[in-house]
């Protein structure tokens, strides 16, 4: 297991790795991702209650939960970075952050914009909104402490600490929903109980777009990890043998 | 006492030293010395355990040091380049604290100490009215006040008039004579009763071999 | 007295005289975040003309953030000089239970920051309008929630001890942490003005605290040893 | 390019320049007061189940006392770094008037600083449920109020740049100062959402940014050569 | 160019010089000397015009001080202890806003001057990435792009290597040769070509006497 986790722990083995399987990746992702957004934008049918402006779901659910389990992601590869001092795992999981950070906006934004139409406001003070605002708080936050450091090891110190004393908020929040009662939608337009209301026109292209996203998010986790890698290894001998035998376009 | 073997560290991606083996044994006394920048801070401060930035390995009394820390702490005075005294507090608050850390109170012993330092009549007087070189003697007082064997002094001249600098030499020579060991920077040159052995950064760097 | 070995308990009651005398000395420590308080809070009323009604009604919500932000800010000095003059390196040194030292040091703070804030907001409640019910409720939430806001922003301030200019850093990275407990406590005092029951938000204030008593000194420490490195 | 007399537009100029790199250059200090700005409104509509037409009565409040809050914790690094590192004794002792370069720096300062909460405020009004009658007075009101406000807090934090830890300080001594234009600045919002005119409340808040322009720089330059002696 | 008549300065109430007075001719080269505490900063803070917490006259070119403040100042090129550099902007930035400060704008005198700091490549780079001795010549550069005859430097040595340091050196003396004037404080024995005057705070203290 610690063997294992050693050679995956290596920055140069996890970029070789990785260099692999990266265009099926990326050929999957925007293959699933074409088909749900094309099929989903242009040709499912409307809502039976809320018209065209349906379509958000298709960008917007895919996002909202992958921020929150982009999270969960973040804070494994914090406390594996502070226990096990990997330094991959501090890089996936500055990684996470910025995709994070931008699903978590990306969900407020189109929620908040399919608010207008269906809720008539685009904001309310309900317990899911809200504990989401503050996900995006936490991840900004996370964000705001790693580029306060001049030093490298010292700023991914902290940013895993703090990445993981904001794990104990989330239960809290989640629970502090009990409080408020929900406008918000439940898993109700992909859930079996209304099924009957949304022809599968409706959520199969959802599934392509939620699997696309959930592929665009590792893509773009594991391109920006390599980056990272490049960057933070460009001293070491075998990233300059690889800048010097692969020609790049600056 | 501790064994330093094949320490390794860089900062800001340039390798301040590698492949660092050396023991400070019971009765030494070690001077690490280098110019501005060479990493002296920084290899005190990995001795103390302080700097957890480095890969190596290090030995207490045989055994590795993170399994025996707490022993290890108990045995380690270590002076940073700061003096550690609160400036608000008196000379005698600061070091009252001190010895609780040390577990133990003796309010005659830490008088004693400061007025072995020359602070006889200061102990009450809040130490931001105390010169910077007064405050370096309230700091310089908790050697008398801790029984740790191993010191690591990181510039402890520093600020001291000529007549304190060499009472601090005599009293770092008593305690390697008295079978402790100091490891120790300074810019200036030392004069102590007891041999001195002599670490220098600057020669061991890479570049310069 | 000669030489008196001290036993771990002993070793605290220093740390925590330590913690409070030096209050004493700087009483600005003590002064500043019960004026912020109370200039904060005076704000709301000024900044518009609201009904004597409404103002009771919003007056949990006002307390409550008012009393994080001060507790926030004066958290800020809580582990600055010991980092500036070296002291924090010997306590990380020393051989004593870092945890409980962190405990008390934040226990100490709590008492000369915290507490002054909590006996204060009745007559803050009185200006605000708070209903008659809401101050009981008012003053056990802060009791309660106080030291837990306090033990998170320790945790910030440990982080960002090192960098300079740190104070609208930390807000970012406190804030979003304190908010169940603002949630929670500012909760009790509405739902006693609306008549209903809250033992249970003060058991879940009380479990917060509990908590934050247990993890947070892990988190400080870890972020001391990050900061002082 | 060689030697060239440059006159006082572009000496100022320059130094406006200088701010504006630094912002760039420390993303943070343009980012964190806006994310105090966000966080802290939140909070209020957190703290207490508002129904929605009270929250909205009351969000010009909160606004403006956040955003009084955000730019004051802001100013805390002014003239801190230049005090740091000497260049505050070079700014005091060049020929070049120092009423103008001042003015020219807390410009430069509230442009990064300042602006983006102007540029902001809309957002959170949304999500205060403020009515629509409300926003365009209180963007003009920011406009005009928070430059005010920076120049007041400048004289603060020229005040008190030689203090360690001068966070609660500096908010202790500025608020107070403070609240004229927080009265008249949330009182515009307040005003147009009752529908009453507010062009004689423009003009005060105008009047104030102007009293503070042209008296301001003079107390901020005795507050430096106060505190770089 | 400067006299100071009866100058007398107290702080904390302890009298650091009283019925101090003397001339800062051109083409002279002052170094003032005293032991750490002994008022040399507080000094040259005063002939600056920093300090304004003293008693006694300053005569500028014949005429008050005061009366022709904007004068002096555009004379005066003063160096602290700190290095007046801002750590996140870049050599040429810092001292763009220097020259603009002075009065002029000029890109290739900054380069030149950088350059003959032994800065030639680190025009572009943020200060907070070089070192404490990068850092001071970067705030040295500055001396020439002033035209300022009156140079008041507060341990300008400090963090300089022995080259840097014998440059430094050279320089002082080719600006006093020139018809400038120089105070300045050392703790080091400075070598320049020019004769020096000594001004010694530690000989004049009412104490001492
Ligand atoms: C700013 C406003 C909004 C925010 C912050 C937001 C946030 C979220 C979040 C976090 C999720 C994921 C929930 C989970 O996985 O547990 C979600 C899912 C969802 N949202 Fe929203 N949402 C917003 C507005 C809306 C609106 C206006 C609608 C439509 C009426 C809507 C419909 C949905 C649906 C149908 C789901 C999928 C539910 C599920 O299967 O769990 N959202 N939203
Ligand atoms: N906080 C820090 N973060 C990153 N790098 C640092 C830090 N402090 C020092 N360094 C770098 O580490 C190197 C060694 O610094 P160190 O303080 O150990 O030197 P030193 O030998 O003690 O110098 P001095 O004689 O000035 O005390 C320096 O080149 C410096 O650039
Ligand atoms: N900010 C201050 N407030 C009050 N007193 C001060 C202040 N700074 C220095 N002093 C006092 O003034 C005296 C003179 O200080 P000064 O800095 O001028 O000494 P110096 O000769 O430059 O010493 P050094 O060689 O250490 O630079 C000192 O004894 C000090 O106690
Ligand atoms: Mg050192
Ligand atoms: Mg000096």
């Amino acid at each position: 297991m610690m063997q294992w986790l050693y050679k995956l722990g290596s920055p140069r083995h996890f970029y070789e790795m990785t260099t692999g399987f990266l265009p099926w990746l990326a050929g999957a992702t925007f293959l699933l991702l074409g088909i749900g957004l094309v099929w989903g934008l242009g040709f499912a049918p409307p809502d039976y209650q809320m018209g065209d402006n349906f379509r958000i779901i298709y960008i917007h659910v895919p996002t909202a939960t992958g921020a929150i389990w982009i999270y969960a992601m973040m804070a494994a590869m914090a406390a594996m970075h502070l226990v096990w001092n990997l330094k991959v795992a501090d890089m996936v999981a500055k990684s996470c952050g910025i995709v994070g950070t931008s699903f978590c906006a990306i969900a407020l934004f189109t929620g908040a914009f399919w608010g207008k139409p269906t809720w008539g406001t685009y904001w309310i003070w309900d317990a899911k909104l809200t504990s989401f605002l503050i996900l995006l708080f936490v991840y900004i936050g996370v964000m705001a402490l790693r580029s306060a450091f001049d030093s490298e090891t010292s700023a991914s110190k902290a940013a895993s600490v703090l990445t993981l004393v904001g794990v104990v908020n989330l239960p809290i929040i989640y629970y502090a929903a009990v409080w408020w009662n929900t406008l918000h939608q439940g898993p109700s337009v992909l859930g079996d109980r209304d099924a009957s209301a949304n022809p599968p026109e409706i959520w199969i292209p959802a599934f392509f777009s939620g699997f696309g996203l959930i592929g665009l998010l590792f893509l773009i986790v594991i391109l920006h990890t390599r980056n990272e890698i490049l960057y933070r290894e460009r001293r070491a001998q075998w990233v300059q043998e690889l800048l010097t035998r692969e020609p790049i376009h600056a | 006492m501790l064994a330093v073997d094949d320490l390794h560290c860089e900062r800001d991606e340039r390798v301040l030293f590698s492949g660092l083996s050396f023991e400070v044994k019971s009765g030494s006394l070690l001077q690490v010395q280098g110019a501005n920048g060479s990493g002296k801070t920084t290899l005190l401060r990995i001795l103390a355990g302080l700097n957890q930035d480095f890969t190596g390995n290090l030995h207490w009394q045989g055994r590795p040091r993170a399994s025996v820390l707490t022993e290890f702490q108990q045995s380690l005075f270590y002076l940073g380049h700061a003096p550690s005294v609160n400036r608000t507090l008196t000379p005698l608050q600061n070091l009252r604290w001190f010895c609780a850390l040390q577990g133990y109170a003796d309010d005659e012993a830490i008088v004693a100490a400061l007025t072995a330092q020359g602070l006889a009549g200061y102990a009450g007087i809040p130490c931001c009215q105390l010169s910077a070189g007064q405050q370096r003697r309230v700091s310089l007082a908790r050697l008398e006040l801790t029984a740790a064997a191993l010191w690591i002094l990181d510039e402890p001249f520093t600020a001291l008039d000529r007549l304190a600098v060499a009472a601090l030499e005599g009293r770092i020579g008593r305690h390697a004579e008295a079978g402790g060991a100091v490891v120790l920077t300074t810019h200036h040159a030392l004069k102590t009763p007891w041999p001195l052995s002599i670490l220098d950064l600057d020669a061991l760097r890479p570049e310069a071999l | 007295m000669t030489r008196q070995a001290l036993g771990l308990l002993a070793c605290l009651r220093a740390t925590l005289l330590r913690e409070l005398q030096i209050a004493v000395s700087s009483p600005g420590k003590v002064v500043n975040p019960l004026m912020f308080f109370v200039i904060a809070s005076a704000l709301f009323p000024l900044s518009g003309r609201l009904d004597l009604a409404v103002l009771g009604s919003i007056a949990p919500g006002i307390l409550w953030v008012t009393a994080l932000l001060a507790v926030m800010l004066s958290m800020e000095g809580l582990f600055r000089s010991d980092f500036d003059d070296g002291t924090l390196e010997q306590l990380l040194l020393s051989p004593q239970p870092l945890y409980f030292h962190l405990l008390v040091k934040v226990l100490g703070h709590w008492l000369v920051t915290g507490l002054p804030l909590v006996v204060i907001a009745p007559l803050l409640g009185l200006l605000l309008n708070l209903p008659a019910a809401g101050y009981q409720p008012l003053i056990l939430g802060l009791l309660l929630g106080t030291p837990t806001l306090s033990l998170v922003a320790a945790i910030g301030t440990a982080l960002t001890v090192g960098l300079a200019r740190s104070g609208l850093l930390l807000a970012v990275l406190i804030l979003p942490l304190s908010i169940p407990v603002l949630v929670f406590g500012a909760g009790v005092v509405d739902t006693a003005l609306n008549g209903l029951p809250v033992a249970g938000l003060f058991s879940l204030l009380g479990a917060l605290l509990l908590l934050a008593a247990s993890l947070a000194p892990l988190a400080i420490a870890a972020s001391l040893r990050i900061s002082v490195q």
